[in-house]
């Protein structure tokens, strides 16, 4: 069974040596010379430090296309039309699928078309050199961003390529990725990655890690998405990572947003050791977009205005095209200005919701229990208890493509457009709070007039696209 | 018209779930049998389960982009088995801005009998199925009814 | 010297008679004639009821071009492409400067170049049947929206060919739109103006009026805004006006545009006459705009964020093209989609912002002190009361073009980004409510290092192209 | 440097002086002299009052989309005074989103000297001001300071 412990000096450079033979034509890359390229960067490109220190919400685009020149340009772009304070680097779906082949035959079709051909960035292919090339070109911190389950050669080749943060995690780059690879299986590969930035991390080079909190984007309850950042952080803080960014993505109800972040805030630093540092992530809405520009417009808006007000450390913003396809750099830095707009326009004022304090209550209450569960499954062994606590159904993800998930937590929203749960499955939450969704989701189904039901759940999914948060009978 | 049976599935590499997840309710509700593949599907996969359900219909999704390059095989690999299903397939069908009738084109040529823009809605899909087959609402109500 | 005294049927006869002789080719409307009109639209068509009765905010847009198979076309895209629930018919300049000539000069041009010449509708040169096809031609309950100090002609012809509600007022369409009239002048106008109002009203046609609220869009106070239209409204009342829509513009600060449309809401019915159903309207921001569409586009969602925390009756809307000049239809539609898609996605929620009594205290104390000065100033005459209390500087409005208002109150925002008074000129509030404005701006002050003065009045003016609320020093 | 005299307004029928209003401030500060004409100024008093105040410079503001028909004849008014300030004109200058090159094109031929769109912030036209009639930024701080 996987354990979560630190692995070792040996058994890091065993792993590394193993996955770099894996490199399509590159040859090991020497540790100090990546340390030392690392050394080499200004300030304002030391990714933990500028996320760290920043005063005021951070916002960051995705963006990835095949070629290098290209993203040098692209993220050109997106500093200097969209004022974007931190830059990413998505990798495309060959790449995070290992498919290093296919993703070179998108690169090379993508030299001859000049179009991308590839729906991000393939890092992999590029390599190290590549990699510095492209840090060495823009004016931001960057960071790699992916959904690869197994992401070790990514994170070889990334980080000495001078990236200085490193999205994802053994579950949720999993769960919501793939449907291929077991949890232990993950957790394995994760633990190199982890342990890699460990050691940069030792040698000064804190390297920022940020659990993918969005997960499959839908309906997802605040405290599982907080309870999985949470536990991926302890499993990074095992292998010395020092720099974690929780990540939650934007559910639409203002009032659990802001209850969300700031139970994130409150239960991270508590949970994580001492010697990390925590910060937060808010993603703007991550499930299916208004297609009309206008209305993704509102969404971004909306977003950006929740953010002013919890104000987390960034905020990841979408486009206006995000139903449509990759956008362009244009409409990428399109969501950029309009979220800077509201953030900006609602810098200073200090604005406070109330019910907050309950909703906080509620999710802190679940995180805790979901977090008891897992501890107690591995008998205090977190890797193993996340292995267990999914098998028994006891975490579990909603509309996950991965059996690694039981996928029986079945959301809705209640009336306030607040996600509750309508099935539970066997998620470890007590049944106090159980019945406190019960009964929202009552007066949900008293308010329609039909019973709750996955009809709601499909309603509430859909409901975006005409407009509204809360799937109502006869909209459409 | 218990016995019409669908195959649904994300091809390819594709984890995008939560459309097949609610297409296949929405189609039970509509009276079918409905197989769901699920995410990340290999081509040969919906032929062997569109052999094993006798599948009136198989639906493919594919949302992140690389459709055309996944499906190329799927009509062969259906003809090597003996089956003939009616195919759909919808989702995001191109990276890009690209234009939908062109995609709709080259899909067709591809073999696929329906091709939808992620602008279908389930209640589009259910109502092409039932023109394919014949079947009016009333008899799927029945249906329903009965299950 | 004008009085606040309604106009027996016999003086509306012989002004009507008038006022009609200048129309240009138009012989004066039999009054029977119109009433049937009127009678004659289907009830969702009957501006009044329709707004009085809905439930939710109703988006209403701006928009008027030259011609009338254009105007026709341009509200239909607004219903069409914008899910307008009011429409608006925005009238030229030419138009409101009674300058009929000159607008038929540019409807004439418009026909031969196919373009709009002008910025607006010529409703007079249009006349009572053109009127009339625009109304039956479209499928929403219209509104003239102007800006016309003199709008007796105006009202005659556009309530005759079926509009059923008219915005401005006196002083609302008198400061800050023109520099040529005394208040006296514009209020006798408008007594007749009401006064035809009042006689619909009377035959069963319930005209609304609707105050212009956002005065000169630029860092209005809200407790002067309510004032005045409250004013207004009781000016309309006296006329036999039943239905009053008072208007209040975005200043950009949720906590203080909340207030402010719940101060409305209290104080509009407590001063107004049980017999007249009042409703508010919240306008996004009035001042000059962001000339980027992306930026723009985040100030239209953050006003309909506010909207949807408040929920006024209605909401004006502007559109990503505002800096700029003049919308396209399709531009004016967008700006209707984002706000929509705000509006719903927040419908269901119940947004409790904290500190808004405490402003809104604050606001509904000027306002009764402002109104106190009215009527004493007039010695119990409203219409009196206006014009001595402009006079005398105990009203004011910040950034008047005309001279009837003194122009001494000058606004600043305070380091929250509420609009305060930095100057107050003889404006009659209490010296201890001087002294909170006080308080606040000299925190902003410090804040800044600088003391305040005109220097931030400018910044604040120009903060909002920069993306900001407050103007703060080396921001640009 | 006192003595370099600007006259401000707005022409025609047009209300707007927000921007005029700062307009005055930035370029007092800036140690002009400043007669501010206020909003709907006929093309006379533009005349008028350059004459008045052996103004250097005229600035017109025009917000509302009208200013091409409110400026014709003002230059040939300030030629029948026997006046020939600089003019420059900046604001909204087009109704609708026509190009603005073309639109500073027209305003030349019109006797402009300057064109302004309304991206011009306040310290353009008083750097473009300032080059105008060479007056350094030390120069004008002296006289400001002394004022
Ligand atoms: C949620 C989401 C995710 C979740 C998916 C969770 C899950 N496991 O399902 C997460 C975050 C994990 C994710 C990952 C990725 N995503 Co994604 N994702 C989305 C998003 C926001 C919504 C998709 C969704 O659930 N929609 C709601 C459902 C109900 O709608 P739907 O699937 O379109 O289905 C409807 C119709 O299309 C129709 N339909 C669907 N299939 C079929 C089939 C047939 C036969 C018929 C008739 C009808 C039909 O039925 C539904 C009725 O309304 C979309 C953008 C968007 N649409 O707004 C991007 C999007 C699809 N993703 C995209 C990308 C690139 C990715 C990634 C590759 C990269 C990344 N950003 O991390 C990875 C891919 C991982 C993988 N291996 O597949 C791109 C695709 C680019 C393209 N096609 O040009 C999109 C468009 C975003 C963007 N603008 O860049 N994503
Ligand atoms: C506030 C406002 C109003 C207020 C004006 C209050 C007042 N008395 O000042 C009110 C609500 C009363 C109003 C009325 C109208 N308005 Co108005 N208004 C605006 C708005 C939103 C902001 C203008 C503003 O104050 N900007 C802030 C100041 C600081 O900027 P500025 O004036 O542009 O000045 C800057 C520069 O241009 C430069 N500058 C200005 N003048 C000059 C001159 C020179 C020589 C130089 C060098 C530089 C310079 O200096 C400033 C530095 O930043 C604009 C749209 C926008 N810009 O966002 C519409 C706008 C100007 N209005 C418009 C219209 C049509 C009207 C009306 C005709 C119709 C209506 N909607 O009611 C009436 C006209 C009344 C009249 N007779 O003039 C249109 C003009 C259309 C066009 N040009 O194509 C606009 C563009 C709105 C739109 N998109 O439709 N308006």
């Amino acid at each position: 069974m996987v354990e979560d412990r630190r692995l070792t000096d040996a058994e890091l450079d065993r792993l590394d040596e193993r996955v770099w033979t894996d490199a399509p034509d590159e040859a090991r890359v020497d540790f100090e010379d990546a340390v030392a390229f690392h050394e080499s960067l200004p300030a304002h490109k030391q990714f933990a430090d500028v996320l760290e220190g920043a005063d005021g919400v951070l916002t960051q685009p995705r963006a990835g296309v095949a070629r290098l020149e290209e993203q040098i340009e692209l993220l050109r772009t997106l500093t200097e039309e969209g004022g974007a304070d931190l830059l990413p680097t998505t990798i495309d779906s060959y790449t995070r699928d290992n498919e290093y082949e296919k993703a070179q035959a998108g690169l090379e079709q993508s030299r001859e078309t000049g179009e991308s051909e590839l729906n991000g960035f393939p890092a992999v292919n590029h390599g190290v050199e590549g990699c510095r090339s492209l840090i060495e070109a823009v004016d931001a911190p960057v960071q790699v961003r992916h959904g690869t389950p197994d992401a070790r050669l990514l994170a070889a080749v990334t980080l000495a390529g001078g990236f200085q943060s490193f999205e994802g995690g053994p579950i949720t780059y999993n769960l919501p990725y793939t449907s291929k690879y077991e949890l232990a299986e993950t957790i394995e590969y994760w633990q190199y990655v982890d342990r890699l930035c460990g050691a940069y991390t030792e040698r000064g080079v804190r390297i920022n890690r940020e659990p993918f909190g969005p997960l499959t984007g839908t309906l997802v309850p605040p405290s599982i998405a907080i309870a999985i950042c949470i536990v991926e952080g302890l499993l990074a803080a095992t292998q010395g990572v020092r720099s974690v960014t929780l990540g939650y993505g934007q559910v639409g109800n203002i009032v659990q947003d802001v209850a969300a972040i700031r139970a994130m805030e409150r239960l991270g630093p508590e949970y994580l050791p001492d010697a990390v540092t925590v910060t937060t992530v808010f993603h703007q809405w991550m499930g299916g977009f208004p297609r009309d520009e206008a209305r993704a417009s509102g969404v971004i808006a909306l977003g950006s205005a929740t953010a002013a007000i919890v104000e987390p450390d960034k905020i990841i913003t979408k486009s206006p095209q995000e139903a449509r396809g990759v956008p362009t750099a244009e409409a990428n830095a399109t969501g950029l200005r309009t979220t800077d707009q509201v953030l900006q326009m609602l810098a200073e004022q200090s604005i406070d919701l109330e019910g907050v304090d309950r909703e906080q209550e509620l999710i802190e209450r679940s995180v805790r229990s979901l977090l008891e569960a897992v501890f107690e499954a591995g008998d205090g062994d977190v890797a193993c208890g996340v292995v267990r606590a999914f098998e028994r159904g006891l975490l579990d993800v909603p509309f996950p493509p991965s059996e690694a998930a039981a996928g029986d937590a079945l959301p809705a929203r209640d009336d306030d457009g607040r996600v509750r749960l309508l099935k539970f499955g066997d998620l470890a939450v007590d049944e106090e709070t159980k019945e406190i969704h019960r009964a929202r989701l009552e007066d949900r189904a008293a308010t329609e007039d039909r019973s709750p039901s996955f009809r709601m759940v499909a309603d509430d999914v859909s409901a975006i696209s005409d407009g509204r948060l809360v799937g109502r009978p006869g909209d459409d | 018209m218990s016995g019409t049976s669908v195959v649904v599935g994300t091809i390819g590499s594709d984890a995008h779930v939560v459309g097949i997840t609610l297409l296949e309710h929405a189609l039970k509700e509509a009276g079918f049998e409905v197989r769901n593949l699920g995410a990340q599907t290999p081509k040969e996969a919906f032929a062997e389960a569109a052999v094993e359900t006798d599948a009136s219909a198989v639906l493919v999704s594919s949302l992140y982009g690389h459709a055309e390059q996944d499906c190329e095989g799927l009509h062969e690999a259906f003809a090597e088995r003996g089956a003939d299903p009616t195919t759909y397939i919808g989702g995001n069908l191109a990276v890009g801005q690209s234009e939908f009738e062109e995609v709709r084109r080259r899909f067709r040529e591809m073999g696929f009998d329906g091709v939808f823009s992620a602008d279908a809605d389930f209640e589009d899909v259910v109502e092409a199925l039932r023109a394919e087959f014949g079947i009016d609402e009333s008899a799927s109500q029945l249906a329903r009814a009965r299950s």
